[in-house]
């Protein structure tokens, strides 16, 4: 049978959705496989929402927000860009396709545009065929990527400077100084490469304790980076040594409060 | 006491066939059916029409009989109807936060009409993943806040000031900002008005001075909007006068009359090349001020830049008239001189505008039609005058006509400082570059946001009595919330965990409302009134202590898995 | 003198409506008069509106709904103005309230009694297309949803006296006057269709497949005679090709009436999408003389009917329709004016678009309120461009298309400002207390 | 000293006009009144010929043509001799006498002959009174063509033209012919392009059948425009345009004429009364002449008259007929000779008035549309009332006066005439008075009343293909209701019916077979009076 991708769309209420009711008033026909969620702006996608559906399977995501300008909440779409932003970075370390991500802008008047963009992107995720991690045998590694990928999206580090990005570059940081957006994205990407490598390594040792060693072989990583790695989850509490085999300390994850 | 499993909610579901608009495509009683076998549904039907007061009775039942704790109707948007069957809850003493709309028909049977299976099978999830959500739904409470019982009225036109007085006169306040030294806007520039020939002035000083006299009316000419803060009933208007000192007060309500701009057709019809060649604005003020030296011959074009294929395709709707008034005024004092207009379609609507039509050729006015796709086209003659060649479309000859005088019906357009006013009242604009209403057909006059309302020719092109007949209509909207002087707003806001947070402030910057500060303690705290509840501090928060009410993690979350996993069904 | 904070509005139309809403949320105590057994007007016979597409009677439901539920709102319906005394501030009005032969306050509207109903009428709801019991209501999300019995047609078999569980079946229900006093009035009575007979070169009532667009109105209704199908009254074959004639009364100083109706452009654009969306297998036709494309969003409407769904504009009305008597079919004759041609097409269906004028009972509303009516029949204004609400009569106003032609947004519009100065001359009666 | 008798002579080229030449080489002398005309053959001589010969004043008309058998063209004479009794019928109804107009057979040797018998002609016309007629047509009377077309316009409503071509959708000649637009007409006269419209064929095409009329939102009276300007459009176009070559017009003209003493009695059937003065007076109008113009078509035209009359007789009415009625003008008026109109007018009304009619019934309604409307339009009001023979019927049926005998088992279908339904508004009493005899089943076609359709040619203008499409498409309506008669009121209607279908058809004959009769035949037949 046909593949039938499942997709959500994340839509704020003034303008995507709202276009979305107009390509129905206006009969534009697109495809059947979109599932809308209503939000009050699209500013509300938290990563963590999106990587969640990944996780449990969809197979391509949306989050269509109001033009630029036109938000009407003045710049939750811009919000809405940055995340989409850091989870594209996210996502591609994870063995899923970033491309099943996908933002637009679609205002109240725009239900052709609306009914184009889920077509077009329908197509493109039929075109990529299923998500690995849907149906019953996910993809145990992508899906410890998402996973970790996820944890990432909790964590302060990556909230934070998401949310601070505007501020950090327009307003300046506490020494009143801007950061230039090449500047902000080296940070951005360093942090999303240790965050989720970090948590990809406590959901890798979640499974069975291991090495350094063997850890660094598994992840394809410098020893040394994983060591360092190691010694910050431990001091947040999540790694400790599960026991010494010979003279190889094999870690294992603690379970967190998270 | 109560056993565990009777705190689990008791969801109905009620799905509208609305006529076979949703029934025509989806299957519904197989929707109902699906609905049935889904987690807490206990109860489940379907109606013609949900939102008939029969189908609203019916939910009001369902509640009492099964004692249902939570509402699902799977019809149209809840953009229009999520209102009404939330009242219904509430009339049946459920707290109306606690319904959900599945919106089967706007995004489900109308664009999958071809595809009535898989439009049956989306129309299942949708029902799905509202059922998940509903069950984790919480009873909300709207605060009540007081409305300051006065109105801004930007632009000081005829639109402006027919509402302003209309106000006043209920005994409100009003506020008109003008950005000109005086009032009157368009109708200063204007001559007679169709169909009455009344001169405008006549109308207008009526009015401007009906305004200057009347006690509950502030007039600030030569004023700006600077910024304009807070909520309907509590906005706070900054303003800069002309001298540049600015000032700051309190509105309810606001109103948008900030008129139009009439389109210069430089480059069109040799307007801007030869001195002859006028626009219907110029040749109006020329007549008023009778500085026209009378011509042999004139030449009117319609739809000079409006009605075009790309770009600006929308229709003026003044200018037929107004041009016909025009040829008659002309012909009046100078019956020898020709007068030719050359129209597409003549939009003479209405009651009294087709008798006009026949007095213009009682006056011998004379009538061509020309196509879009072969319009006439000019060329200057030695003695200066020149000659208009137009293709009578309805003769299917090319027509020569030699004129002493070109006028050109250019359409009203966009005020150039619509856009800064969009962007700081948060009010949409349309493809034609107008304000685009709530709603075309039902909320013509009003914004989607509260407390904001449009009229006059910033909504659209129109004349003056549609104009006042506008401006009086917004005087009845904005003075709704000033006459019940408080009112409840959202509930849907925001809503921090002090234990959570850490005072990062990363919200505080984030909201666009100043919604949210740090209080004493150094933890955010959220001020609900201002709170628009669009969730984005949520979103952010780095420690995820923002819960956003009725769009909670959990339950976005769980409308996202039943998206995708139908097991969890 | 005290002035009485309470309003009169004649006619339940979206107008009517509109005015009620708006008067009633800010406190007012509003009586709503409609002559028909439910409020809704013209809008509720609609099936989608233009330039949108909205279904028409999703959109006006809740209105019906919210003026039923609103506490300040008093529905009057199956009632008409018999007498009105007094002046602005201060009036009395005598409101005849016909007999239903149905005790409102019991009735739940079940419908058990129109199920035993032995008589089958025309119902006017649908255009006289459909059918109705004589004890009915005219439509399915009727607002009050209260049965009415129509007296010329029944029977008195008292079938539905004996099944009505509620009790409220009352064939000895009397007329009744009620007497209010108002502080203003708000006249919102609409309009009809122009009689598409008079007109019997298109061979209206002479036809079987010649209607005119109300009737065909309510044949794309899903909730209409017959369900929302197109098909042919002569012998149930869907149509293969369908004209719609512009203009047949309207701009018409011989046989009609002189004025545009304003409208007919548009929804005949609106059925024809309609028609294409339903049937993409059918042409659709209209001749037209002056497309009137002035409205918001009118122009571009009209271009994606022609672009996107291949409707087909011709410039010409057409001088007449004949029928073939054996197979229904119908031949248009016509000048294609931008062709400079004069040839025949044919049609399996031609929907006539009529003029819309005043009613004929507003003369004698007119003489009741001591309105003037215009040289069309509409309500005059008292000042075309300055008071368009305003009547000679102060504390009288009107609004929709009874004050002349005009969409449903513009009524919308215009009724809030009929409740405006209703408003205010109350309020300036009270020296704006508030 | 008195005039000498002007001879028009036309001379065959083969025979007569040798024979001349003959004459003169021979040295015979003759009277030197003849002026000769050769024509190739006699059987080329029009009547048209000789009566505008007449009308121009000559006091004879010669016709010579080769003997019987010796024709050039095997039998042109004989034509030519058939022609000549029908003129000299009409000759003689016209008061001028056929004795004036003379048909002679002269060979090539016979020049003797010839000069006998010019010289015999012009003694025989010395002895009559001279040719009364004028000796030169009634040219229009100039007209200032801009204010009048300015005038008309706003008199017909012409400039409130919306140009929505409903006129052209509802005119059977532009059904027919694409080349023809009442709405680009009226188009070009507002845009002042009218002197193109004047020169050209379009005015003359006009059926005058009232059908935009009666449809146009603007109420344009278009047909009323067209007449108007017909007064100042090219006479040369509509002569061209004009069937029969005019003789109906040359007649009417001839009549304006005081001195013409027409007799036209001879119809009457011997049993019938009439009377000199009285009440009732019954307009015959033009028939006993068509009865001879149209001969050929064997269309018993006099019927119409005689049982009209008998009808009157059979109810006690003894109608007063006038000996020297004239011709009501209708055809002058509409196409433009609003002169020679006016003259007919005033002496018809004076003859009415004379033989003291209070009540005028005509059987024709152009006579109808003409005495009711045109002559109070131009005379001001009458002091009598005009009546179409059916209202005077259905009169009869009301006040049951009216009995018919006779049973006559027949599906009729009815016409309406344009100027008794359209022009008049006359729809109901023919239908009564065909519904009452007993037997009838009155059937209707689709196109019935008000929108009926004209019989495609009116004041004998522009008689050409079109106007038979016109015809043929109206009679195929008729056959197809199934009807065995075709029932109409208008004796004009019947000419161009059977004209058309008396020529070869485009379309099978049996789809347009139907007999045609004039209601007051029909009638009689039901009063048992045929």
């Amino acid at each position: 049978m046909t593949f039938e991708p499942k997709i959500v769309g994340f839509l704020c209420n003034w303008c995507s959705y709202a276009g979305a009711d107009l390509a129905g008033v206006s009969r534009i026909a697109y495809p059947t496989n979109i599932r809308i969620i209503r939000l009050m702006c699209s500013g509300r996608v938290d990563p963590v929402l999106v990587l969640e559906t990944f996780a449990n399977g969809a197979d391509g995501v949306m989050v269509m927000g109001c033009h630029p300008g036109d938000c009407h909440y003045v710049e939750g779409n811009l919000q809405a860009e940055r995340k989409v932003k850091m989870l594209k970075k996210l996502i591609s370390r994870t063995g899923l396709e970033p491309e099943r991500l996908r933002l637009e802008w679609v205002s109240a008047s725009e239900g052709g545009l609306f009914a184009d963009v889920v077509r077009d992107f329908t197509y493109q995720i039929i075109a990529m065929g299923p998500s690995p991690l849907a149906g019953e045998k996910p993809d145990v590694d992508v899906l410890e990527g998402i996973l970790a990928a996820k944890a990432a999206a909790e964590d302060f580090r990556l909230r934070v400077l998401v949310g601070r990005e505007k501020g950090i570059i327009e307003d300046g940081n506490v020494y009143e100084e801007k950061l230039s957006q090449e500047k902000f994205d080296e940070t951005m990407d360093e942090a999303i490469a240790t965050e989720y490598i970090r948590n990809k390594i406590y959901f890798t040792i979640r499974r069975e304790p291991l090495s350094v060693r063997e850890l660094s072989k598994h992840l394809d990583l410098d020893p040394q980076a994983v060591l360092r790695h190691i010694v910050v989850l431990r001091r947040r509490g999540m790694v400790a040594v599960d026991r010494v085999e010979g003279t190889t300390p094999l870690y294992a994850a603690l379970e967190v409060g998270r | 006491m109560k056993r565990a499993e009777d705190n689990a909610p008791r969801i109905g579901v009620f799905v509208c066939h609305c006529g076979i608009n949703i029934g025509g495509v989806v299957d519904v009683p197989q929707v109902v059916e699906y609905a049935k076998t889904l987690p807490n549904v206990v109860y489940a039907e379907d109606n013609l029409y949900t939102c008939s007061s029969e189908g609203i009775s019916k939910i009001k039942e369902g509640i009492g009989r099964y004692n249902l704790d939570r509402i699902i109707v799977a019809s149209c948007t809840p953009r229009t109807h999520e209102p009404l069957f939330r009242a219904a809850c509430e009339e049946a003493g459920l707290n109306k936060y606690l319904f959900e709309m599945a919106n089967i028909r706007d995004q489900c049977s109308w664009p999958h009409l071809h595809e009535p299976e898989k439009a049956t099978e989306k129309a299942k999830d949708l029902v799905r993943m509202a059922v998940a959500k509903a069950g984790l739904l919480k009873p909300l409470v709207e605060p009540e806040i007081d409305v300051t019982p006065s109105t801004l009225v930007i632009g000081g036109g005829i639109s402006g000031m027919t509402a302003a007085l209309c106000l006043a006169n209920q005994g409100f306040r009003v506020c008109i900002v003008e950005k000109e030294s005086e009032l009157g806007g368009r109708l200063k520039q204007l001559h007679k008005l169709y169909p009455t020939l009344v001169n405008a002035s006549k109308g207008l000083d009526q009015i401007s001075g009906a305004v200057k006299a009347n006690r509950n009316i502030d007039v600030l000419t030569s004023t700006l909007i600077k910024q304009v803060k807070g909520f309907i009933g509590n906005f706070e208007v900054d303003v800069q006068r002309g001298n540049g000192e600015t000032a700051k007060f309190e509105v309810g309500t606001i109103i948008v009359a900030t008129g139009t701009d009439v389109l210069e057709p430089v480059g069109m019809y040799g307007y801007g090349e030869h001195s002859n060649v006028l626009t219907q604005l110029q040749l109006e003020t020329l007549l008023r001020d009778g500085k026209l030296e009378m011509p042999q011959r004139v030449v009117m074009v319609q739809c000079v830049g409006s009605r075009e294929e790309k770009g600006r395709t929308y229709c003026s709707r003044v200018c037929c008239m107004t041009a016909l008034k025009n040829a008659m005024l002309i012909k009046e004092s100078h019956p020898r001189t020709d007068v030719h207009l050359l129209f597409r379609d003549l939009q003479t609507y209405g009651g009294h505008y087709e008798d006009y039509r026949r007095m213009a050729q009682d006056m011998g006015v004379k009538f061509i039609k020309y196509s879009l796709e072969k319009p006439p086209q000019v060329f200057p003659k030695e003695d200066g005058r020149l000659d208009v060649s137009v293709y009578h479309a309805l003769l299917g000859e090319e027509i020569n006509l030699e004129t002493d005088l070109l006028v050109l019906s250019t359409p009203l357009i966009q005020c150039e400082d619509a856009k800064k006013l969009s962007h700081m009242l948060k009010i949409p604009i349309g493809p034609d570059g107008f304000f685009l209403e709530a709603h075309v057909k039902l909320r013509p006059i009003d914004f989607a946001t509260d407390g904001i309302y449009v009229c006059g020719t910033a909504h659209s092109p129109k004349d003056t009595a549609e104009s006042v007949s506008q401006a009086l209509g917004v005087a009845s909207r904005a003075a709704i919330p000033l006459a019940m002087k408080h009112m409840r707003t959202e509930a849907i806001t925001a809503m921090v965990d002090e234990n959570l947070c850490s005072g990062c402030g990363t919200c505080v910057k984030i909201c666009p409302y100043s919604a949210i500060a740090k209080d004493e303690k150094g933890v955010a705290r959220v001020t609900e009134v201002l709170c628009k509840g669009c969730g984005t501090c949520g979103a952010s928060c780095p420690e995820k202590a923002i819960t956003m009410r009725h769009f909670t993690d959990d339950q976005v979350i769980a409308q996202a898995l039943a998206a995708v996993r139908r097991e969890l069904a | 003198m005290k002035v009485n904070n309470s309003v009169l509005v004649i006619g339940g139309g979206i107008a009517g409506m509109q005015a009620s809403l708006d008067l009633a949320s800010r406190g007012f105590r509003v009586y709503l008069v409609e002559r028909n057994p439910s409020i809704g007007g013209r809008m509720v016979q609609l099936d989608k509106t233009f330039p949108t597409m909205d279904c028409s009677i999703c959109i006006v439901a809740p209105k019906m709904i919210e003026c039923f539920r609103n506490p300040n709102i008093t529905l009057l319906t199956y009632s008409e103005v018999q007498e009105v005394n007094g002046s602005v501030g201060n009036f009395t009005v005598k409101i005849l309230k016909k007999p239903r032969f149905v005790i409102e306050e019991r009735c739940t509207g079940c419908g058990m009694c129109a199920q035993h109903c032995p008589v089958e009428v025309h119902n006017e709801f649908d255009m006289d297309l459909g059918i109705r019991k004589a004890i009915y209501i005219p439509l399915p999300q009727a607002v009050p949803l209260k049965y009415t019995i129509d007296n010329e047609n029944c029977v008195k078999c008292d079938l539905c006296q004996k099944v009505c569980g509620a009790e409220a079946v009352d064939f000895n229900q009397q007329p009744q006057t009620i007497s209010l006093d108002v502080g203003a009035i708000v006249v919102a009575t609409g309009f009809e269709l122009f009689d598409a007979r008079t007109r019997s070169e298109y061979g209206y009532g002479r036809f079987q497949n010649v209607l005119v667009s109300l009737e065909f109105e309510r044949l794309l209704s899903a909730s209409g005679p017959i369900g929302g199908h197109i098909v042919r009254l002569s012998d149930g074959r869907i149509p293969r090709r369908i004209a719609f004639i512009q203009c047949v009364g309207s701009r018409s100083l011989k046989g009609g009436v002189s004025f545009c109706s304003s409208a007919c452009c548009m929804y005949a654009t609106k059925e024809s999408v309609l028609i294409r969306e339903h049937e993409p297998e059918c042409e659709v036709y209209i001749f037209y003389n002056d497309l009137k494309v002035f409205g918001k969003g009118f122009q571009d409407f009209v271009a994606r009917a022609e672009d996107d769904w291949g409707v087909r504009y011709v410039r010409a009305l057409p001088g007449e329709v004949v029928e073939d008597s054996k197979t229904g079919d119908l031949t248009l004759w016509y000048e294609d004016t931008t062709e400079n041609t004069t040839r025949s097409i044919q049609a399996d269906l031609v929907v006539l678009c009529p003029a819309l004028i005043p009613r004929a009972t507003s003369k004698d509303l007119a003489s009741v309120l001591g309105l003037e009516l215009d040289e069309y029949g509409f309500f005059k204004s008292k000042d075309a461009q300055f008071a368009p609400v305003d009547t000679n009569v102060p504390g009288v106003f009107i609004c929709g298309y009874c004050q002349g032609p005009k969409d449903i947004p513009e009524s919308v519009a215009q009724a809030s400002a009929a409740a405006a100065r209703a408003a205010e001359v109350i309020a300036q009666g009270n020296e704006g207390v508030h | 000293m008195e005039t000498e008798p002007r001879i028009v002579a036309f001379l065959c080229n083969w025979c007569s006009y040798a024979g001349a030449d003959l004459a003169g080489t021979s040295r015979i002398r003759y009277a030197p009144n003849v002026r000769p005309i050769r024509v190739m053959c006699s059987g080329r001589v029009d009547p048209s010929f000789i009566v505008n010969a007449f009308e121009a004043g000559a006091d004879g008309v010669l016709v010579t043509g080769c003997h019987p058998g010796d024709c050039h063209y095997v039998s042109g004479n004989l034509k030519a001799e058939k022609r000549m009794k029908s003129t000299a019928r009409i000759l003689d109804l016209l008061g001028l006498g056929s004795e004036r107009l003379r048909l002679e057979w002269v060979s090539t040797s016979e020049g003797a002959k010839f000069a006998q018998v010019v010289t015999d002609f012009t003694e025989d016309l010395r002895r009559m009174e001279p040719n009364p007629l004028e000796t030169e047509f009634n040219a229009k009377s100039p007209v200032n063509a801009e204010d009048l077309i300015s005038k008309v316009i706003r008199k017909t409503n012409v400039q409130y033209c919306l140009e929505c071509g409903k006129c052209s959708g509802s005119c059977p000649i532009s059904k027919v012919n694409d080349a023809y637009s009442p709405r680009r007409t009226v188009e070009r006269f507002l845009l002042g392009f009218g002197s193109k419209v004047l020169s050209g064929p379009d005015l003359w095409t006009c059926l005058t059948c009232f059908t935009c009329t009666e449809r146009c939102p603007s109420d344009i009276r278009y047909p009323e425009f067209v007449r108007a300007c017909r007064r100042i459009a090219s006479d040369e176009v509509m002569e061209e345009l004009c069937a029969h070559r005019g003789i109906p017009m040359a007649l009417s003209r001839v009549m304006t004429n005081p001195s013409v003493r027409q007799e036209r009695m001879g119809w009457l059937p011997e049993q019938a009364e009439i009377s000199q003065k009285g009440e009732l007076l019954y307009f015959v109008g033009c028939l006993p002449y068509f009865d001879v113009v149209f001969e050929d078509l064997n269309l018993e035209l006099l019927k119409i008259p005689r049982s009209v009359v008998k009808i009157l007789n059979r109810v006690g009415i003894k109608p007063v007929v006038l000996a020297n009625e004239k011709c009501c003008g209708h055809d002058l008026s509409w196409t433009g000779d609003l002169e020679n109109f006016e003259k007919l007018a005033r002496m018809n009304v004076a003859e009415i008035k004379k033989a003291g009619a209070t009540r005028v019934v005509t059987a024709c309604p152009e006579c109808y549309r003409t005495l009711k409307k045109d002559y109070p339009e131009l005379l001001g009001n009458l002091d009598f009332e005009v009546l179409h023979v059916s209202e005077f019927l259905s009169e009869l049926i009301d006040r049951g006066e009216l009995r018919y005998d006779a049973k006559l088992p027949a599906k009729m279908v009815y016409q309406d005439a344009c100027r008794l339904g359209r022009h008049m508004g006359i729809y109901e009493p023919p239908r009564k008075v065909i519904a009452h005899i007993p037997g009838v089943e009155l059937v209707e076609m689709g196109r019935n009343r008000e929108n009926s359709v004209c019989c495609g040619v009116s004041a004998w203008l522009s008689c050409n293909k079109y106007s038979k499409a016109v015809q043929i498409d109206r009679l195929i309506e008729a056959k197809a209701t199934g009807a065995d008669l075709l029932v109409t009121a208008c004796p004009k209607c019947q000419i161009h019916w059977k004209c058309v279908t008396s020529e070869k058809l485009p379309v099978n004959p049996e789809d347009v077979k139907i007999e045609i009769r004039d209601l007051s035949v029909v009638v009689a037949e039901a009063m048992h009076l045929a």
